[in-house]
């Protein structure tokens, strides 16, 4: 095409009087025709009318235009319906430039014909500069493997897996531990439908199991993966063993943990003080202690204590226990509390389980006994007290089990961040000393036993997955999805989705959502096949790039890779064409078709013409 | 100076600025005609020495329209744009052409109205600034070509576009670079490339001394001489004459013998 | 008993420890060469040009870093602090703590590349801040390990030089390091730092731009310095016309603390107004000095070619007292005394000659390693022990212990060697390595098989040269069966895949086109050896340095000077063939000539790490000059160290002593001499000479005439047997030295006076003591010797270079008439007794000896060195070593370090059963030789001899001496019969590369 | 500076005619100087074919009468400087040795300064550079080398 003479057609519209009431289209058209290389000018009513479309059709053929210039409305509405029209006639259609006369010249400047004119005239000069350094560009399709990886075996990566399987997918599930059902395992009954979480989760389980389009691997991770959407090399760890597999799109749901409060309210110090998923194992185990009171503390460790944010879920789950602490009390209660009711071995298993959690975070064995269960002598009534700074009972049904919590008379005790309550002992007693902001003044509340709501928080090895798969973290460690609002599961790398509490802590109903969610985004380059790959992409001359990686780092696509000779290569399945790296790269190795520096500056020396030197 | 019709070229991304701008029209909102737009699919495409080209072609203004902080399409194209835009302001400075004749202006698809205010005020202060000096001024042309040429030396290119990873997200040590540090080191390195690249400019065609290029460059002699240093280190300037006791340093041209 | 390590370690990588290091490396002991920098090199590799033979500093030194880098048997370890020492001698445990370089060196080829793209410039410190270098950097272009380190304090971080680097080299999180080293002894070696020349506030460095150091300046003059090598004033980038040398700063200066006398400042700042003068046409150098202390060997002459060959304008006995900059034109006003009064000069420019100090690290290392400073800040010492510190088992050379010059470090610092390696002398050979090699391959009569591998060098090469055209074109030479592209040559796991393809396709030579031979040859060969090729199998084209980095614009003729490179050196590969290094047997024993306190001091130390000695003494008996000194140095009289040394060379059973005895006859080469004195003949592998030297006998001033006018000796034995009867005493310098017939100073002088002159004051302070001197030469810490006089009284009267006193008087009474250069007049002096401080000359035999010996003499006819810098007790030829006032006059401490070094380098060679000969050296076809003896003057080495053919004695012929050897290739060059020929340059093969370079090849 | 303008340049520099040169360089000074050039990467014309010796004393008159007679256009010596040498005194003998031989190729009918002698240590990369570039542009003068019109 380089080689052909530019023969540029320019096609001015009236659109009516919207342009045609306010700049003399006739005499612009005119000065059109003066323009070098232009073969062709002519004004009409509509350009976009079918009769308009025909004339450009024919001009093209008529006069053997090889560039076409459109001066009318926006480029943002019409552009595709003029290209159609080029394409028709056998014109590449990125071989069409797009002149704006009306929303950004006749409209605006209704009132100064004259000067709206000369405007139009010197805005169809820089289209003209600009389609006569024009190329045709190739829109490519590139073929997606049909097969997806999800990382993380909880509910959300099953849930994922699940959708993709039944859309007919074949799904290969990592999950890093020895079992599936991930964070869910630990917990006791789920809140709403009261249903025991693990009877919950095993059916899932099971169908993950059975079905025939799931790999899962368990003790298994990912450690490479190369490639971009439709086509991913993925290197996988499982049991040690190196497994290699392709795949044409891959979903996080590596979910979260929970937040461990060392150091905060007596934890690790006095007996009776545990976590959040602590209580829940000694529930789901009914390995309780008999006590007379209870207390649970909210938001230790979030909303500013250490972690800035509101871990979402605590409120509705710290009112679950409290009302299961009410009403159900007695069927958590450990073998000596309940006669013969529940078996050693699994009430054993409740405080070995949560001190063997306990030593594997702190990393050694450790040296307390295994797990007598705490001593305390049963009463009537359990004394519930939830110390908070605000009930985030959000939605319908949790408002309305909140109002049963106090029916129920679980006191809410609020506190403000100024004043924490504090965890002591005193005697063989626990304490909770508290700042009682309605009587303003100072109190103290003996209780058995004490439950710290702790947030959850994002996995340790989030940030070597985000380097694997080239998508970014947020601020709080967790995966950041392209778009708050709009694109929730999305990353902005095409072909890698999120869900589930690797994004933020979610319940399980969110989970769900979002997983399914997230599978039916992936499913779409699945179902189709092939990517359409953006025609205005970046460009590496890997003569000039010496590989210094300025580009990788600001393109927000993971679209620009090192190849194995190190020079950058651009991904154009992955990339959208912005121009950030060609503005970028310091070695000026890289430009964006359809918008180069040479294009651009064209345009801009045109829209200058006349400037004396 | 009534008669003064300002030359002003708009970059106006797709999805933000330029609907702006539609939308400026549709809902008829008037403003000066001196501004011709050419649309970008991101405000971040618009690299520094482009926009010196577009000074150096006699512009008497530049504006660059994009998405507000946030909402940029592309994700995170904007806040580089920003970045660019600071380091082409800090360069006209160097140049000796008022920085305001550059202007950057967040304007979303929505905003209309704003779109139009935003042109006539900026025409308004590119009017009370007169024309641009560049296609009289043959010094200042000089300049601006120097810091056109600055604008595309690697060093600048390379710091300019890590200052957002380095000062937000972390460096390769996993901390923070001090944002006042890294604007230092920054500002310090585009006069460096400034007046390295304005010595280059000079000595093109004619040999000249040190003293000769600093009362050129407005430069102290000790610090022109480090200039000299360092552009002989990296064999771009090279010994031509010694006239009596005073040396004299011409460019070279790459790829002349 | 305690068991020993047969390791040291020397801390401090400038010429001193590595000098000291290949010594012992070369010694049979493993070497730990700890520098507190990232390369080696020192001050040395900082400088310019060398006095007083303005030898090229990095010329001569790089390839002893080069060696010292490659020593299989030195370990590096640089960016490293001691930390603690503990053991015995003998066996010392050192932590060290290594800083990180955040560059891993393995990885790291040197190629540079990080540093181009680096966006962080900084302050080049190794140009003393005037230029600058990134963040991430090496020293400089020659440095060894060449190995870049990131600068974290300037790093920000950026990631480039990771992203950039094809080596992945780059290692940001790289910890520091701690080693635990056991080692044998220790050996400091770190050297000075410079005087702070802001302290002297009233020269204004700091402040006025146009005021630099010596080191700056230096700088400066270095070709690879900020101006490559032009003077330009920092303040405009003008020539200076005229410049002022300012010496003596922060050195003989009680203000600022230093008492001393930095020794070398006076000689450098001379070199440095010669240097600038040769580079910069139009430059008009002046000196203000106090003294001039040209005291070394040919330093007197450089001095006064200075004056008036180049021009140098020198004021002596001027102290500069202030220096004023004229704010326009930032000219500067030299304030000084002359004449009594106060003179004030312009100039453009001035070098303030910066003394040494103690090295900063000094203070923390007497501490850590538990030694003793003396009172300056320096190491300290004793002079009858000058390498030994306070602690047993360490040891000091260098400037570390006081200022002196190269020569005398390099001499020092084989002396360190010896006493390190004498008191681990029974462990010898037990932590070195010696490699093991598969048998060689024979390839006589094959075909020749080249591979040719290409390297990108990253993008060094790849960058400019298109690489694979290169290969293919490789594979279409004759001869060549295998070529391949490498990302670095050098990496190893290509040295795994040469070495495969060796095998696989039977290669038989091997062609690397990559960078330069002279670092990375050694490397390559090792690796096709390890395949068993013979190591000169091998052949490099210089595709980088030479090629891509010089045509860095024009890829397409870049790429076509690599082919034609390519096809050269495959075009002398074809004709390559193995050479064998042949063995020479080596006798173990050492010949010391002369039984002076050199002569003893280096045998006592050969005997010492057990080897046997003869010493062929002149006279009737051992000592020599020692005899005559009486004043005590530190504690000891000279006399009862003498005595002391005398029982020790007896005691020492492997010592023979052959009183009057002289040489007559010397035969053999390195490895296997023979003496032949007048009584014995001995069979030696190497010779010491250490025959000293003579005092002159004065035929001035009435000596041996009149009783009242002496010379310093025979004022020493009169101070000592209590006989002065005095009341006034001149003193006159330079009696027989510093004149036409001996121009040379004569070093010790001046110091004998001073302590004549203290002695006599200190006897009865009422005694007038007169010195007439033209300077007052009492370098480093002797200068307290002159300030001590001077306190006492002494009178000090300069006379003018060309005027010496007159010496008159009728009969009673002696007169001294002298022109004053301080006062501007003639002075009288009627001296009781007048002392005549005689010069040093050498001996009579120098000549004849030196002769029999085949090794040169200086025109001053002391014995010439192989090099005044680098070699200063070997000769050229090789295996005969040199040692004490036979070399140049000197004090007791520095002829005991000489000749300690003279016996450690001798120890380089009869510590080994068999020498090595070197591969590439002369061969003479005999059939074609008709032995005309044109090549044999040719050969500075005395490596040929012109000899009767065996079977025919008509004939003659010309044979190759293989030890001596060092394979220049001139006598090749020079033979008009075409039968000498050059190992590994055949003629053959030099002209196969001249026709594949001008004929054809690809267009 | 752009790679069209660099073209540009090249372009412009007389096309017709590459002198063929042999530089001859010691191992120890001048190769070590030409290594300095490139290591600080100054530009040089590229018709410049270096050969190693050991010493420039190695430098057989045969060679360089060798290479004119194969039609190199110019050689070049290169050794230590005088007092330099790392064989003591063998550059003392090249100088004599280059010398004659210029007088050789007069008396043969060659131009003399096609044989050119210069001393180059190994810190003196830019006078590397600058012996290059001056001596590529002396042979450019003189022309071609009369052997291969002949």
């Amino acid at each position: 095409m380089s080689d052909e003479n530019v023969r540029i057609g320019v096609f001015v519209c009236h659109c009516g009087t919207n342009i045609g009431g306010f700049v003399d289209v006739p005499a612009v058209a005119k000065y059109a025709a003066s323009l070098p290389d232009v073969a062709f000018a002519s004004d009409s009513l509509y350009t976009c009318a079918e009769n308009g479309l025909a004339s450009i059709r024919d001009a093209i053929k008529d006069h053997g235009l090889n560039r076409v210039v459109v001066a009318s409305c926006t480029p943002r509405t019409h552009a595709p319906l003029f290209q159609a029209v080029c394409e028709e006639a056998g014109l590449n259609k990125y071989l069409f430039t797009f002149v704006n006369i009306r929303e950004q010249c006749s409209w605006v400047h209704m009132k100064e014909k004259e000067k709206a004119t000369e405007k139009a005239k010197d805005l169809i000069r820089m289209g003209v500069a600009r389609v006569r350094l024009l190329q045709a560009q190739e829109e490519s399709r590139i073929a997606v493997e049909p097969k997806a990886l999800v990382i993380g075996g909880g509910i959300s990566g099953m849930t994922t897996a699940l959708s993709l399987a039944d859309h007919g997918f074949p799904v290969i599930l990592v999950e890093k531990d020895g079992e599936l059902g991930g964070f869910v395992r630990n917990l006791n009954n789920l809140y709403l439908d009261g249903k025991d979480a693990v009877e919950t989760i095993n059916p899932v389980i099971g169908r993950v199991r059975a079905n025939r389009n799931i790999t899962a691997f368990l003790n298994s991770r990912v450690v490479k993966v190369d490639g971009f959407i439709g086509n991913y090399d993925i290197t996988l760890s499982v049991d040690g063993r190196e497994k290699k597999d392709k795949v044409g799109v891959i979903v996080v749901a590596t979910g979260a943990m929970e937040y461990v409060p060392y150091s905060l309210y007596g934890y690790e110090q006095f007996e009776h003080v545990v976590s959040l998923t602590e209580f829940e194992i000694l529930c789901k185990n009914k390995a309780l202690p008999k006590i007379h009171s209870i207390a649970f503390i909210q938001c230790v460790g979030s909303r500013g204590q250490d972690k800035s944010y509101c871990s979402r879920i605590c409120c509705n789950v710290a009112i679950k226990n409290a009302l299961n602490c009410a009403e159900n009390y007695k069927n958590m209660l450990g073998r000596e509390e309940t006669g013969a009711e529940v078996k050693a071995p699994v009430e054993m298993k409740a405080w070995e389980e949560i001190s063997e959690r306990r030593r594997r975070r702190r990393g050694r064995r450790g040296e307390e006994e295994g797990g007598e269960a705490p001593q305390a002598a049963p009463t009537e009534a359990l004394e519930i007290t939830i110390f908070n700074r605000d009930v985030m009972a959000y939605g319908v049904d949790h408002e309305l089990n909140y109002n049963k919590a106090r029916e129920e008379h679980v006191r809410f005790v609020r506190y403000t961040p100024e004043n924490l309550p504090k965890v002591n002992m005193e005697g063989d007693k626990l304490v909770v000393d508290y700042w009682h902001d309605t009587l303003k003044m100072q109190r103290k509340m003996n209780v058995d036993m004490v439950v710290l709501s702790t947030p959850l928080i994002s996995q340790p090895d989030a940030k070597d997955l985000s380097k694997l798969l080239k998508v970014p973290l947020g601020q709080d460690g967790f995966f950041l999805e392209a778009h708050v609002k709009l694109r929730p599961v999305d990353f902005a790398t095409d072909g890698v989705y999120v869900c589930g509490t690797a994004k933020a802590p979610a319940d399980i109903t969110e989970c769900v959502d979002q997983a399914l969610a997230a599978a039916s985004r992936a499913a779409i380059p699945l179902a189709r096949g092939y990517v359409q790959a953006e025609a205005l992409t970046a460009k590496v001359n890997p003569d000039i790039c010496t590989g210094c990686g300025t580009c990788e780092a600001v393109c927000p696509y993971g679209a620009i890779r090192k190849t194995e000779k190190g020079v950058a290569e651009v991904i154009v399945a992955a990339c959208k064409g912005c121009g950030c790296c060609g503005a970028t790269c310091p070695e000026g190795a890289i430009d964006q078709s359809h918008y180069t520096d040479v294009q651009l500056l064209a345009e801009a020396k045109a829209a200058l013409e006349g400037v004396v030197h | 100076m009534s008669d003064f019709e300002p030359r002003i070229v708009g970059f106006l991304c797709n999805w933000c600025s330029y609907a702006g701008a539609d939308l400026a029209g549709v809902s008829r909102f008037q403003y000066p005609t001196n501004i011709r737009s050419i649309r970008v699919m991101c405000s971040t495409r618009v690299s520094p020495h482009l926009l010196l080209e577009v000074f150096k072609a006699g512009a008497d203004g530049v504006m660059v329209g994009g998405c507000h902080i946030g909402d940029c399409h592309y994700i995170t194209g904007n806040y580089y744009t920003e970045k660019r835009i600071m380091l082409t302001k800090e360069l006209l400075r160097l140049a000796g052409i008022e920085p305001d004749r550059l202007r950057l202006e967040w304007i979303s698809a929505s905003e209309g109205e704003r779109c139009a205010n935003v042109v006539a005020d900026f025409v308004k202060k590119v009017r009370e600034l007169g024309p641009s000096p560049i296609p009289r001024d043959s010094r200042l042309a000089l300049r601006l070509d120097a810091a056109t040429e600055a604008a595309k030396v690697f060093r600048l290119r390379l710091l300019s576009g890590k200052e957002i990873k380095l000062t937000g997200e972390g460096n390769a040590y996993g901390e923070k670079v001090d944002p006042e540090r890294f604007g230092n080191i920054l500002r310090n390195a585009a006069q460096e490339e400034f007046q390295r690249n304005l010595i280059l400019e000079l000595t093109k065609c004619s040999a000249l001394s040190v003293k000769e290029m600093a009362k050129e460059t407005g430069e102290a002699t000790d610090a022109t001489l480090e200039r000299v240093v360092a552009l002989r280190s990296k064999n771009l300037l090279a010994l031509s004459v010694v006239e009596g006791m005073t040396p004299k340093y011409k460019a070279i041209i790459v790829g002349g013998v | 008993m305690m068991s020993k390590v047969g390791a040291v370690m020397v801390i401090g990588g400038g010429i001193s420890g590595v000098q000291t290091s290949l010594d012992l490396a070369d010694s049979g002991f493993k070497v730990y060469l700890v520098e507190k920098r990232a390369s080696i090199g020192g001050t040395m590799a900082q400088l310019d040009k060398t006095f007083p033979t303005n030898d090229c500093s990095m010329c001569i030194m790089a390839p002893k870093l080069v060696a010292a880098g490659r020593h299989h048997n030195i370990e590096l370890i640089t960016n490293a602090d001691v930390e603690e020492i503990n053991g015995v001698p003998g066996d010392f445990r050192v932590t060290l703590k290594r800083r990180t370089l955040r560059v891993d060196e393995n990885k790291c080829t040197g190629c540079g590349v990080c540093a181009e793209k680096c966006p962080v410039e900084t302050v080049d410190e190794y140009n003393q801040g005037m230029k600058k270098r990134k963040a991430i950097f090496v020293m400089y272009p020659q440095a060894v390990p060449l190995v870049f380190s990131i600068d974290k304090e300037a790093c920000i971080g950026c990631g480039v030089c990771y992203e950039e680097c094809r080596a992945k080299a780059v290692v940001y999180e790289k910890p520091d390091e701690a080693l635990e080293i056991s080692v044998g002894a220790v050996i400091l070696s770190p050297g000075f730092d410079e005087f702070d020349a802001r302290l002297k506030k009233e020269y204004g460095y700091g402040h006025y731009k146009n005021v630099v150091t010596s080191i700056e300046f230096e700088r400066m003059l270095s070709a690879t310095g900020p101006y490559f090598g032009a003077v330009l004033r920092p303040s405009d980038g003008e020539i200076p016309k005229k410049v002022a040398f300012i010496q003596c700063v922060g050195s003989r200066d009680e203000q600022v603390g230093n008492t001393y006398c930095s020794s070398v400042c006076c000689m450098y700042a001379i070199k440095e107004a010669i240097i600038a003068g040769e580079h910069t046409a139009g430059l008009k150098p002046t000196i203000f000095f106090m003294d001039v202390r040209a005291v070394g060997k040919e330093f007197e002459n450089y001095r006064e070619r200075a004056e008036k060959e180049y021009g140098v304008i020198i004021r002596r006995g001027t102290r500069v007292a202030s220096v004023e900059e004229d704010t326009a034109t930032k000219n500067l006003l030299v304030r000084y005394s002359e004449n009594g009064g106060i003179a004030t000069e312009e100039f453009d420019m001035v070098v303030l000659s910066v003394g040494m100090r103690p090295s900063e690290d000094a203070e923390k290392l007497s501490r850590r390693l538990d030694f003793r400073l003396n009172k300056h800040g320096f190491c300290e010492t004793d002079v009858f022990s000058p390498l030994c510190t306070s602690r047993p088992g360490i040891f000091v050379s260098g400037s570390f212990a006081s200022p002196k010059d190269i020569p005398t470090t390099v001499a020092e610092a084989s002396g360190a060697a010896a006493k390190a390696a004498a008191l681990i002398a029974d462990v010898r050979n037990t932590q070195v390595t010696v490699k093991e090699y598969p048998a060689e391959i024979d390839v006589t009569g094959q075909e020749p098989r080249v591979g040719v591998f290409v390297c990108h060098c990253g993008i060094n090469i790849g960058g400019v040269v298109k690489v694979p055209s290169v290969v293919e074109y490789a594979k279409t030479l004759p001869g060549v069966v295998y070529a391949e592209e490498n990302l670095y040559t050098c990496s190893s796991d290509t040295q795994e895949k040469i070495k495969a393809m060796i095998k696989e396709h039977n290669l038989n030579r091997v062609v690397v086109a990559s960078c330069t031979p002279r670092t990375h040859e050694p490397l390559f060969q090792n690796t096709i050896r390890e395949a068993g090729l013979n190591t000169y199998l091998f052949e490099m084209a210089n595709i980088r340095d030479q090629c891509s980095w010089i045509h860095m614009h024009e890829p397409e003729k870049a790429s076509k000077k690599a082919r034609d490179l390519v096809r050269m050196a495959v075009a002398k590969a074809r004709l390559l063939e193995p050479l064998k290094k042949s063995s020479i047997p080596v006798n173990h024993s050492t010949i010391v000539i002369g039984g002076g306190l050199a002569g003893m001091t280096a045998a006592l130390e050969v005997s010492a790490q057990g080897f046997p000695v003869h010493i062929i003494e002149k006279t009737g008996q051992l000592g020599g000059s020692l005899a005559r000194l009486y004043h005590k140095e530190g504690t000891r009289e000279p006399r009862e160290y003498m005595n002391e040394l005398i029982a020790k060379v007896r005691d020492a059973k492997n010592i023979t002593v052959h009183l009057d005895s002289e040489v007559k006859d010397v035969t053999g080469f390195v490895g296997n001499f023979k003496v032949k004195t007048s009584g014995d003949e001995i069979e030696s592998g190497v010779i010491i000479v250490a025959t000293g030297a003579t005092d002159y006998k004065p035929s001035e001033h009435s000596y041996g005439k009149d009783k009242r006018v002496i010379t310093q000796l025979e004022l020493e034995q009169k101070l000592e047997d209590k006989s002065l009867r005095a009341k006034k005493i001149a003193m006159i310098q330079c009696v027989g030295s510093r004149n036409e017939q001996v121009p040379y100073c004569s070093r010790i002088c001046c110091v004998t006076a001073m302590k004549n002159a203290i002695a006599v004051k200190r006897q009865n302070h009422a005694t007038e003591v007169y010195v007439f001197h033209k300077d007052i030469r009492t370098y480093g810490f002797r200068e307290e010797l002159y300030k001590e006089a001077c306190e006492l009284g002494v009178k000090f009267i300069r006379f003018p270079e060309e005027d010496m006193p007159r010496v008159g008087g009728n009969g009673d009474q002696l007169e001294v008439i002298a022109h004053d250069t301080v006062l501007g007049e003639d002075v009288l002096v009627k001296p009781d007794i007048l002392v005549l401080s005689v010069g040093i000359r050498p001996n009579e035999g120098n000549e004849e000896l030196a002769k029999m010996l085949k090794v040169p003499l200086s025109k001053d006819k002391y014995f010439l060195e192989a090099h005044m810098k680098l070699r200063p007790v070997d000769f050229a030829t090789e295996g005969i070593f040199l040692a004490g006032s036979a070399h140049w006059p000197k004090f007791i401490d520095e002829v005991i370090a000489q000749a300690s070094g003279a016996a450690t380098r001798a120890m380089t060679i009869i510590s080994k059963d068999e020498l090595e000969t070197e591969g590439i050296i002369a061969a003479v076809n005999e059939d074609i030789c008709d032995g005309c003896g044109i090549c044999e003057p040719t050969c500075e080495y005395k490596a040929i001899q012109v000899v009767k053919v065996s079977e025919n004695p008509e004939r003659l012929k010309v044979a190759v001496n293989e030890g001596l050897c060092k394979g220049c290739g001139a006598c090749v060059a020079a033979c008009p019969s075409g039968a000498m020929e050059q190992k590994g340059f055949k003629s053959s093969q030099v002209i196969a590369m001249i026709d594949s370079a001008l004929e054809g090849g690809d267009s | 500076m752009s790679a069209t303008e660099a073209k540009h340049e090249i372009g412009s520099a007389g096309e017709e005619w590459d002198p063929k040169i042999i530089v001859f360089c010691c191992n120890w000074c001048s190769y070590a100087g030409a290594d300095l050039a490139g290591v600080s990467r100054l530009q040089m014309p590229t018709d410049f074919r270096v050969i190693r010796t050991m010493c420039s004393a190695r430098v057989d008159p045969e060679f360089v009468l060798r290479a004119f007679a194969k039609g190199a256009d110019g050689v070049l010596v290169a050794g230590c400087h005088p007092a330099d040498c790392h064989y003591i005194g063998g550059n003392y003998r090249t100088r004599r040795r280059i010398a004659m031989l210029r007088m050789l190729l007069e008396q043969y009918g060659f131009d003399p300064d096609r044989l050119k002698l210069e001393w180059i240590s190994a810190s003196e990369g830019e006078k590397f550079q600058k012996t290059i570039r001056e001596f590529t542009e002396k042979i450019r003068e003189i022309g071609p080398n009369p052997i291969t019109e002949d």
